[in-house]
Protein backbone atom coordinates (compact mmCIF):
# COMPACT_ATOMS: atom_id res chain seq x y z
CA UNK A 1 0.00 0.00 0.00
CA UNK A 2 0.93 3.52 -0.80
CA UNK A 3 -0.57 5.99 2.17
CA UNK A 4 -1.65 9.24 0.68
CA UNK A 5 -1.70 12.52 2.50
CA UNK A 6 -3.37 16.11 1.52
CA UNK A 7 -2.14 19.60 3.52
CA UNK A 8 -3.78 22.40 3.63
CA UNK A 9 -7.06 23.46 0.55
CA UNK A 10 -5.79 19.58 -0.56
CA UNK A 11 -7.14 18.43 2.47
CA UNK A 12 -10.68 19.92 2.30
CA UNK A 13 -11.56 18.78 -1.12
CA UNK A 14 -9.78 15.41 -0.09
CA UNK A 15 -11.84 14.76 2.85
CA UNK A 16 -13.98 11.56 0.96
CA UNK A 17 -10.76 10.69 -0.91
CA UNK A 18 -8.52 7.00 -0.09
CA UNK A 19 -6.18 7.65 2.44
CA UNK A 20 -4.17 4.67 0.95
CA UNK A 21 -4.13 3.03 -2.40
CA UNK A 22 -2.75 -0.69 -4.02
CA UNK A 23 0.98 -0.11 -4.71
CA UNK A 24 0.30 -3.31 -7.52
CA UNK A 25 -0.33 -3.52 -10.80
CA UNK A 26 0.64 0.09 -12.37
CA UNK A 27 4.05 1.07 -11.47
CA UNK A 28 2.42 3.80 -9.47
CA UNK A 29 4.20 7.19 -9.55
CA UNK A 30 2.64 10.23 -7.69
CA UNK A 31 1.15 11.53 -12.00
CA UNK A 32 -0.58 7.93 -11.98
CA UNK A 33 -2.05 7.85 -8.82
CA UNK A 34 -3.64 11.33 -9.20
CA UNK A 35 -4.57 10.42 -12.77
CA UNK A 36 -6.80 7.39 -10.77
CA UNK A 37 -8.19 9.84 -8.69
CA UNK A 38 -9.69 11.45 -11.78
CA UNK A 39 -13.01 9.40 -11.74
CA UNK A 40 -14.38 9.39 -8.58
CA UNK A 41 -12.83 12.90 -7.21
CA UNK A 42 -12.49 15.18 -10.40
CA UNK A 43 -12.45 18.15 -8.35
CA UNK A 44 -9.44 16.91 -6.04
CA UNK A 45 -7.55 15.99 -8.88
CA UNK A 46 -7.96 19.20 -10.81
CA UNK A 47 -6.94 20.68 -7.62
CA UNK A 48 -3.89 18.45 -7.35
CA UNK A 49 -2.80 19.53 -10.94
CA UNK A 50 -2.34 23.09 -10.82
CA UNK A 51 0.98 23.85 -11.24
CA UNK A 52 1.97 24.88 -7.54
CA UNK A 53 1.13 22.10 -5.97
CA UNK A 54 4.33 20.16 -5.58
CA UNK A 55 4.74 16.43 -3.85
CA UNK A 56 6.46 14.60 -1.58
CA UNK A 57 7.52 10.86 -0.93
CA UNK A 58 8.77 10.00 2.52
CA UNK A 59 8.85 13.48 2.83
CA UNK A 60 10.81 14.54 0.79
CA UNK A 61 10.43 16.65 -2.59
CA UNK A 62 10.06 14.75 -6.03
CA UNK A 63 9.58 14.56 -9.13
CA UNK A 64 5.89 13.58 -10.36
CA UNK A 65 6.93 10.67 -11.70
CA UNK A 66 9.12 9.34 -8.78
CA UNK A 67 8.22 5.38 -8.93
CA UNK A 68 6.57 4.85 -5.68
CA UNK A 69 6.88 1.73 -3.98
CA UNK A 70 4.54 -0.48 -1.15
CA UNK A 71 4.76 1.02 1.91
CA UNK A 72 5.47 5.11 0.39
CA UNK A 73 3.85 7.95 2.36
CA UNK A 74 2.94 10.31 -0.76
CA UNK A 75 2.00 13.79 0.12
CA UNK A 76 0.37 16.37 -1.96
CA UNK A 77 1.57 19.87 -0.90
CA UNK A 78 -0.25 22.79 -1.86
CA UNK A 79 1.87 26.41 -1.53
CA UNK A 80 3.28 26.88 1.97
CA UNK A 81 2.07 29.62 4.14
CA UNK A 82 3.96 30.15 7.15
CA UNK A 83 5.52 32.17 9.39
CA UNK B 1 22.74 21.37 12.97
CA UNK B 2 24.44 21.16 15.89
CA UNK B 3 23.76 20.74 19.91
CA UNK B 4 23.65 24.71 20.14
CA UNK B 5 20.71 25.08 17.72
CA UNK B 6 16.93 24.36 18.77
CA UNK B 7 14.26 23.42 16.18
CA UNK B 8 10.80 23.68 17.41
CA UNK B 9 7.15 23.03 16.31
CA UNK B 10 4.92 23.27 19.30
CA UNK B 11 1.25 24.46 20.40
CA UNK B 12 2.41 25.96 23.38
CA UNK B 13 3.35 29.54 23.09
CA UNK B 14 7.07 30.41 23.24
CA UNK B 15 8.96 33.39 25.72
CA UNK B 16 10.91 35.54 23.69
CA UNK B 17 12.76 36.53 27.24
CA UNK B 18 13.76 32.85 27.76
CA UNK B 19 15.26 32.23 24.05
CA UNK B 20 16.93 35.24 24.21
CA UNK B 21 18.98 33.97 27.60
CA UNK B 22 19.47 30.65 26.02
CA UNK B 23 21.33 32.20 22.96
CA UNK B 24 23.23 35.45 24.89
CA UNK B 25 24.36 32.68 27.47
CA UNK B 26 26.00 30.03 25.13
CA UNK B 27 29.17 31.09 25.27
CA UNK B 28 31.36 33.97 25.90
CA UNK B 29 32.65 34.55 21.96
CA UNK B 30 28.52 36.07 21.30
CA UNK B 31 28.78 39.69 20.90
CA UNK B 32 24.98 40.17 18.98
CA UNK B 33 21.45 38.28 19.56
CA UNK B 34 19.33 39.17 16.87
CA UNK B 35 15.51 38.26 16.88
CA UNK B 36 12.31 38.12 15.33
CA UNK B 37 8.70 37.58 16.95
CA UNK B 38 5.91 37.44 14.32
CA UNK B 39 2.49 38.09 15.19
CA UNK B 40 -0.95 37.45 14.19
CA UNK B 41 -2.14 40.56 12.78
CA UNK B 42 -6.00 41.62 13.29
CA UNK B 43 -6.65 42.20 9.35
CA UNK B 44 -5.17 40.35 6.32
CA UNK B 45 -4.68 42.51 3.15
CA UNK B 46 -5.99 39.70 0.82
CA UNK B 47 -4.38 41.15 -2.62
CA UNK B 48 -7.01 38.71 -4.67
CA UNK B 49 -9.99 40.93 -3.74
CA UNK B 50 -8.72 44.12 -4.29
CA UNK B 51 -6.94 44.61 -1.16
CA UNK B 52 -9.98 44.71 0.95
CA UNK B 53 -9.08 43.95 4.76
CA UNK B 54 -11.34 41.40 7.08
CA UNK B 55 -11.18 41.68 10.76
CA UNK B 56 -9.57 37.85 11.78
CA UNK B 57 -10.94 35.95 14.27
CA UNK B 58 -8.15 33.36 14.24
CA UNK B 59 -5.80 31.40 12.53
CA UNK B 60 -5.46 27.54 12.15
CA UNK B 61 -2.16 26.33 11.49
CA UNK B 62 -1.64 23.02 9.96
CA UNK B 63 1.76 21.57 9.07
CA UNK B 64 3.66 18.18 7.68
CA UNK B 65 5.15 16.52 10.95
CA UNK B 66 8.69 15.34 10.49
CA UNK B 67 9.01 17.35 7.29
CA UNK B 68 8.66 20.46 8.57
CA UNK B 69 11.60 19.84 11.17
CA UNK B 70 13.79 18.62 8.57
CA UNK B 71 13.24 21.26 6.53
CA UNK B 72 13.82 23.99 9.38
CA UNK B 73 16.63 21.89 10.21
CA UNK B 74 18.12 22.29 6.59
CA UNK B 75 17.69 25.62 6.71
CA UNK B 76 19.52 26.19 9.77
CA UNK B 77 22.14 24.17 8.40
CA UNK B 78 22.65 26.26 5.39
CA UNK B 79 22.37 29.46 7.54
CA UNK B 80 25.66 28.30 9.56
CA UNK B 81 27.55 27.30 6.57
CA UNK B 82 27.04 30.75 5.18
CA UNK B 83 27.83 32.31 7.95
CA UNK B 84 29.77 32.22 11.10
CA UNK B 85 27.24 31.86 13.85
CA UNK B 86 27.40 30.84 17.25
CA UNK B 87 23.47 29.48 17.68
CA UNK B 88 20.69 29.71 16.26
CA UNK B 89 16.89 29.14 17.38
CA UNK B 90 13.30 28.76 15.49
CA UNK B 91 10.38 27.86 16.89
CA UNK B 92 6.94 27.94 15.20
CA UNK B 93 3.19 27.39 16.43
CA UNK B 94 0.75 25.16 15.14
CA UNK B 95 -3.16 25.27 15.86
CA UNK B 96 -5.28 27.86 16.48
CA UNK B 97 -4.34 31.38 17.55
CA UNK B 98 -5.94 34.87 17.43
CA UNK B 99 -4.71 38.11 16.81
CA UNK B 100 -1.82 39.65 18.93
CA UNK B 101 -0.81 35.99 19.42
CA UNK B 102 3.13 34.94 18.13
CA UNK B 103 3.12 32.58 15.32
CA UNK B 104 7.21 32.35 15.00
CA UNK B 105 10.68 33.27 16.54
CA UNK B 106 13.79 33.32 15.23
CA UNK B 107 16.61 34.03 16.99
CA UNK B 108 20.36 34.48 16.01
CA UNK B 109 23.63 34.52 18.34
CA UNK B 110 27.14 35.75 16.52
CA UNK B 111 30.33 37.58 17.43
CA UNK B 112 28.98 40.38 15.36
CA UNK B 113 26.23 41.97 14.23
CA UNK B 114 25.92 41.68 10.33
CA UNK B 115 25.80 38.11 10.56
CA UNK B 116 23.41 37.77 13.20
CA UNK B 117 20.85 39.72 11.05
CA UNK B 118 21.51 38.49 7.57
CA UNK B 119 21.47 34.85 9.06
CA UNK B 120 18.17 35.91 10.89
CA UNK B 121 16.85 37.69 7.72
CA UNK B 122 17.70 34.28 5.69
CA UNK B 123 16.19 31.83 7.85
CA UNK B 124 12.79 33.82 8.17
CA UNK B 125 12.87 34.15 4.23
CA UNK B 126 13.24 30.60 3.43
CA UNK B 127 11.09 29.20 6.72
CA UNK B 128 8.28 31.57 4.96
CA UNK B 129 8.90 29.53 1.70
CA UNK B 130 10.14 26.31 1.98
CA UNK B 131 8.55 25.01 5.40
CA UNK B 132 5.32 22.77 5.30
CA UNK B 133 3.31 25.08 7.06
CA UNK B 134 -0.22 25.80 5.79
CA UNK B 135 -2.69 29.03 7.22
CA UNK B 136 -6.59 29.17 7.61
CA UNK B 137 -8.06 32.39 8.11
CA UNK B 138 -11.14 32.55 9.75
CA UNK B 139 -12.57 35.93 9.60
CA UNK B 140 -16.03 37.50 9.37
CA UNK B 141 -17.30 34.01 10.22
CA UNK B 142 -15.74 32.41 6.55
CA UNK B 143 -13.01 29.93 6.76
CA UNK B 144 -10.26 30.43 3.50
CA UNK B 145 -6.47 29.24 3.25
CA UNK B 146 -4.41 31.85 2.47
CA UNK B 147 -2.52 31.80 -0.83
CA UNK B 148 1.66 32.42 -0.73
CA UNK B 149 2.46 35.91 -1.14
CA UNK B 150 4.52 36.70 -4.44
CA UNK B 151 7.04 38.94 -2.01
CA UNK B 152 8.41 36.05 0.24
CA UNK B 153 9.54 33.60 -3.26
CA UNK B 154 10.89 37.08 -4.36
CA UNK B 155 12.77 37.57 -0.49
CA UNK B 156 14.26 33.68 -1.27
CA UNK B 157 15.18 34.51 -5.00
CA UNK B 158 17.29 37.45 -3.59
CA UNK B 159 19.25 34.99 -1.50
CA UNK B 160 20.36 32.33 -4.41
CA UNK B 161 21.20 35.89 -6.55
CA UNK B 162 23.56 37.19 -3.92
CA UNK B 163 25.27 33.48 -3.50
CA UNK B 164 25.95 34.10 -6.94
CA UNK B 165 26.89 37.91 -7.76
CA UNK B 166 27.39 40.27 -5.01
CA UNK B 167 26.01 43.33 -5.38
CA UNK C 1 10.60 60.85 16.60
CA UNK C 2 6.73 60.62 18.11
CA UNK C 3 5.02 59.37 21.36
CA UNK C 4 5.63 55.56 20.17
CA UNK C 5 9.20 55.88 19.98
CA UNK C 6 11.61 55.57 22.64
CA UNK C 7 15.24 56.72 23.04
CA UNK C 8 17.26 56.15 26.02
CA UNK C 9 20.92 56.94 27.57
CA UNK C 10 21.27 54.91 30.86
CA UNK C 11 23.44 53.27 33.06
CA UNK C 12 21.34 50.74 34.24
CA UNK C 13 20.73 47.60 32.38
CA UNK C 14 17.34 46.93 30.25
CA UNK C 15 14.89 44.28 29.90
CA UNK C 16 14.50 42.49 26.33
CA UNK C 17 11.21 41.14 27.77
CA UNK C 18 9.61 44.56 28.73
CA UNK C 19 11.47 46.14 25.63
CA UNK C 20 9.58 43.34 23.48
CA UNK C 21 6.06 43.63 25.47
CA UNK C 22 6.07 47.46 25.03
CA UNK C 23 6.66 47.05 21.08
CA UNK C 24 4.48 44.08 20.37
CA UNK C 25 1.76 45.93 22.42
CA UNK C 26 1.51 49.19 21.29
CA UNK C 27 -0.89 48.41 18.32
CA UNK C 28 -2.45 45.51 16.57
CA UNK C 29 -1.07 46.40 13.54
CA UNK C 30 2.19 45.33 14.66
CA UNK C 31 2.93 41.75 12.80
CA UNK C 32 6.53 41.78 13.13
CA UNK C 33 9.30 42.91 15.63
CA UNK C 34 12.91 42.64 15.27
CA UNK C 35 15.27 43.22 18.12
CA UNK C 36 19.18 43.90 18.06
CA UNK C 37 21.19 43.23 22.11
CA UNK C 38 24.70 43.89 21.91
CA UNK C 39 26.79 42.18 24.12
CA UNK C 40 30.62 42.85 26.12
CA UNK C 41 32.21 40.30 24.84
CA UNK C 42 35.37 38.36 26.84
CA UNK C 43 37.85 39.37 23.64
CA UNK C 44 38.56 42.01 21.93
CA UNK C 45 40.61 41.62 18.72
CA UNK C 46 43.08 44.58 18.02
CA UNK C 47 43.34 45.12 14.52
CA UNK C 48 46.50 47.03 14.68
CA UNK C 49 48.25 44.49 16.86
CA UNK C 50 48.29 41.92 14.65
CA UNK C 51 45.13 39.93 15.58
CA UNK C 52 45.90 38.97 18.80
CA UNK C 53 43.26 38.84 21.55
CA UNK C 54 43.32 39.93 24.88
CA UNK C 55 40.70 39.43 28.14
CA UNK C 56 38.65 41.51 28.70
CA UNK C 57 38.47 42.97 32.66
CA UNK C 58 35.82 45.57 31.71
CA UNK C 59 34.77 48.43 29.06
CA UNK C 60 34.22 52.09 30.24
CA UNK C 61 31.55 53.72 27.88
CA UNK C 62 31.26 57.49 27.99
CA UNK C 63 28.82 59.53 26.07
CA UNK C 64 28.04 63.73 25.46
CA UNK C 65 24.82 63.90 27.24
CA UNK C 66 22.62 65.94 25.43
CA UNK C 67 24.33 65.28 22.22
CA UNK C 68 23.58 61.33 22.13
CA UNK C 69 19.74 61.87 22.91
CA UNK C 70 19.74 64.11 19.89
CA UNK C 71 21.74 62.26 17.66
CA UNK C 72 19.91 58.85 18.50
CA UNK C 73 16.79 60.56 17.61
CA UNK C 74 17.45 61.55 14.37
CA UNK C 75 18.45 58.57 13.31
CA UNK C 76 15.52 56.96 15.05
CA UNK C 77 13.39 59.88 12.63
CA UNK C 78 15.57 58.85 9.60
CA UNK C 79 14.06 55.19 9.82
CA UNK C 80 10.58 56.04 9.94
CA UNK C 81 10.96 58.34 7.15
CA UNK C 82 12.90 55.80 5.01
CA UNK C 83 10.26 52.90 6.55
CA UNK C 84 6.81 52.27 7.62
CA UNK C 85 7.27 51.38 11.14
CA UNK C 86 5.18 51.35 14.21
CA UNK C 87 7.68 51.62 16.78
CA UNK C 88 11.28 52.05 17.76
CA UNK C 89 13.23 51.65 20.69
CA UNK C 90 16.58 52.14 20.80
CA UNK C 91 18.49 51.94 24.74
CA UNK C 92 22.59 52.89 24.91
CA UNK C 93 24.40 52.12 28.27
CA UNK C 94 26.77 53.76 29.99
CA UNK C 95 29.07 53.24 32.54
CA UNK C 96 31.38 50.28 32.96
CA UNK C 97 30.09 47.05 31.59
CA UNK C 98 31.62 43.90 32.19
CA UNK C 99 31.81 40.79 29.68
CA UNK C 100 28.41 39.19 28.74
CA UNK C 101 26.78 42.29 29.75
CA UNK C 102 24.39 43.94 27.39
CA UNK C 103 25.66 47.66 25.94
CA UNK C 104 22.50 47.91 23.32
CA UNK C 105 19.30 47.27 22.37
CA UNK C 106 17.79 48.00 19.41
CA UNK C 107 14.06 47.28 18.69
CA UNK C 108 11.63 47.59 15.89
CA UNK C 109 8.02 46.73 15.45
CA UNK C 110 6.31 46.96 11.71
CA UNK C 111 3.48 45.24 10.07
CA UNK C 112 5.58 43.18 7.55
CA UNK C 113 9.37 41.98 8.44
CA UNK C 114 11.33 43.49 5.96
CA UNK C 115 10.83 46.92 6.83
CA UNK C 116 11.58 45.67 10.80
CA UNK C 117 14.69 44.08 9.84
CA UNK C 118 16.25 46.79 7.29
CA UNK C 119 15.10 49.43 9.89
CA UNK C 120 16.86 47.35 12.95
CA UNK C 121 20.26 47.33 10.89
CA UNK C 122 19.86 50.92 9.79
CA UNK C 123 19.64 52.13 13.59
CA UNK C 124 22.98 49.76 14.37
CA UNK C 125 25.06 51.16 11.62
CA UNK C 126 24.05 54.57 12.29
CA UNK C 127 24.26 54.39 16.05
CA UNK C 128 27.35 52.68 15.67
CA UNK C 129 29.12 55.40 13.68
CA UNK C 130 27.53 58.56 14.14
CA UNK C 131 26.10 58.30 18.17
CA UNK C 132 28.72 60.26 20.53
CA UNK C 133 29.66 57.17 22.67
CA UNK C 134 33.77 56.23 23.40
CA UNK C 135 34.81 52.75 24.84
CA UNK C 136 37.59 52.47 26.93
CA UNK C 137 38.78 48.88 26.85
CA UNK C 138 40.39 47.68 30.56
CA UNK C 139 42.17 44.50 29.36
CA UNK C 140 44.72 42.50 31.08
CA UNK C 141 45.62 45.69 33.62
CA UNK C 142 45.78 48.25 31.39
CA UNK C 143 43.34 50.94 29.47
CA UNK C 144 43.18 51.62 25.90
CA UNK C 145 40.44 54.06 24.35
CA UNK C 146 39.27 51.67 21.80
CA UNK C 147 39.67 52.92 17.94
CA UNK C 148 36.51 53.30 15.11
CA UNK C 149 36.34 50.39 12.96
CA UNK C 150 36.47 49.88 9.14
CA UNK C 151 33.71 47.92 8.28
CA UNK C 152 31.30 50.04 10.66
CA UNK C 153 31.82 53.00 8.49
CA UNK C 154 31.13 50.44 5.23
CA UNK C 155 28.23 49.61 6.90
CA UNK C 156 26.74 53.19 6.80
CA UNK C 157 28.50 54.02 3.54
CA UNK C 158 26.23 50.97 2.12
CA UNK C 159 23.10 52.65 2.97
CA UNK C 160 24.09 55.67 1.75
CA UNK C 161 24.37 54.12 -1.95
CA UNK C 162 21.45 52.15 -1.34
CA UNK C 163 18.89 54.83 -1.33
CA UNK C 164 21.03 56.54 -4.74
CA UNK C 165 20.73 53.50 -6.44
CA UNK C 166 19.08 50.30 -5.20
CA UNK C 167 20.73 47.18 -6.92
CA UNK D 1 33.39 82.80 27.69
CA UNK D 2 33.45 79.19 25.49
CA UNK D 3 33.51 76.12 27.44
CA UNK D 4 35.57 73.45 26.05
CA UNK D 5 34.92 70.00 26.25
CA UNK D 6 37.18 66.86 25.17
CA UNK D 7 35.90 63.31 24.98
CA UNK D 8 37.13 60.02 24.50
CA UNK D 9 40.93 60.06 24.23
CA UNK D 10 41.15 63.79 23.60
CA UNK D 11 39.64 63.67 27.95
CA UNK D 12 42.79 62.17 28.90
CA UNK D 13 45.02 64.40 27.35
CA UNK D 14 43.34 67.29 28.14
CA UNK D 15 43.28 66.69 32.07
CA UNK D 16 45.34 70.01 32.54
CA UNK D 17 44.14 72.23 29.96
CA UNK D 18 41.55 75.02 29.81
CA UNK D 19 37.76 73.91 30.60
CA UNK D 20 37.24 77.80 29.02
CA UNK D 21 38.54 80.13 27.15
CA UNK D 22 37.47 84.39 26.83
CA UNK D 23 35.79 84.97 24.17
CA UNK D 24 36.72 88.54 23.29
CA UNK D 25 39.65 89.36 20.91
CA UNK D 26 40.38 87.04 18.50
CA UNK D 27 37.47 86.12 16.53
CA UNK D 28 37.36 82.97 17.75
CA UNK D 29 36.57 79.49 16.20
CA UNK D 30 37.49 76.08 16.40
CA UNK D 31 40.83 76.67 14.90
CA UNK D 32 41.92 79.52 16.74
CA UNK D 33 41.34 77.72 19.96
CA UNK D 34 43.56 74.67 18.61
CA UNK D 35 46.04 76.49 17.34
CA UNK D 36 45.93 78.36 21.04
CA UNK D 37 46.49 75.59 22.90
CA UNK D 38 49.72 74.59 20.76
CA UNK D 39 51.83 76.67 23.71
CA UNK D 40 51.14 75.15 26.44
CA UNK D 41 49.01 71.79 25.44
CA UNK D 42 51.31 70.51 22.41
CA UNK D 43 50.40 67.16 23.05
CA UNK D 44 46.98 67.88 23.29
CA UNK D 45 46.77 70.18 20.04
CA UNK D 46 48.54 67.42 17.81
CA UNK D 47 45.58 64.90 18.82
CA UNK D 48 42.95 67.81 17.90
CA UNK D 49 44.55 68.29 14.33
CA UNK D 50 44.39 64.77 13.79
CA UNK D 51 41.63 64.40 10.92
CA UNK D 52 39.43 62.23 12.37
CA UNK D 53 38.73 64.44 15.15
CA UNK D 54 34.86 66.19 14.64
CA UNK D 55 34.12 69.91 16.57
CA UNK D 56 30.49 70.25 17.68
CA UNK D 57 29.29 73.90 18.76
CA UNK D 58 26.32 73.35 21.04
CA UNK D 59 25.86 69.65 20.50
CA UNK D 60 26.38 70.33 16.49
CA UNK D 61 29.20 69.19 14.32
CA UNK D 62 30.03 72.56 12.60
CA UNK D 63 33.24 73.06 10.32
CA UNK D 64 36.22 74.47 11.92
CA UNK D 65 36.12 77.65 10.75
CA UNK D 66 32.86 77.93 12.62
CA UNK D 67 32.83 81.63 14.42
CA UNK D 68 32.18 81.22 18.20
CA UNK D 69 30.11 83.49 20.71
CA UNK D 70 29.83 83.92 24.36
CA UNK D 71 28.68 81.27 26.41
CA UNK D 72 29.08 78.42 23.39
CA UNK D 73 29.52 74.96 24.60
CA UNK D 74 32.81 73.93 22.07
CA UNK D 75 33.60 69.97 22.38
CA UNK D 76 36.41 67.85 20.39
CA UNK D 77 35.35 64.62 19.21
CA UNK D 78 37.57 61.76 18.61
CA UNK D 79 35.90 58.74 16.41
CA UNK D 80 32.77 57.41 17.91
CA UNK D 81 32.98 53.72 19.04
CA UNK D 82 29.50 53.24 20.57
CA UNK D 83 27.14 50.34 19.89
Amino acid sequence: MINLLFFGRLGDLAKDAPTCIASSGLDPTPLTIRQLMMAEHPELAEALSEPQVLVSVNKMVVKWDQPLFNGDELAFLPPVTGG
Amino acid sequence: MIVSDLVCVQSDDFSLADEYQRLSNINSRVGAVVTFCGLVRDFESSAGESESTKVVNYLTLQHYPGMTENLLEDIVTQAKARWDLVAVTVIHRIGTLAPNDQIVFVGVASEHRKEAFDAAQFLMDYLKTKATFWKKLTAEGKEQWLDAKLSDTDAVVKWNKDSHDQC
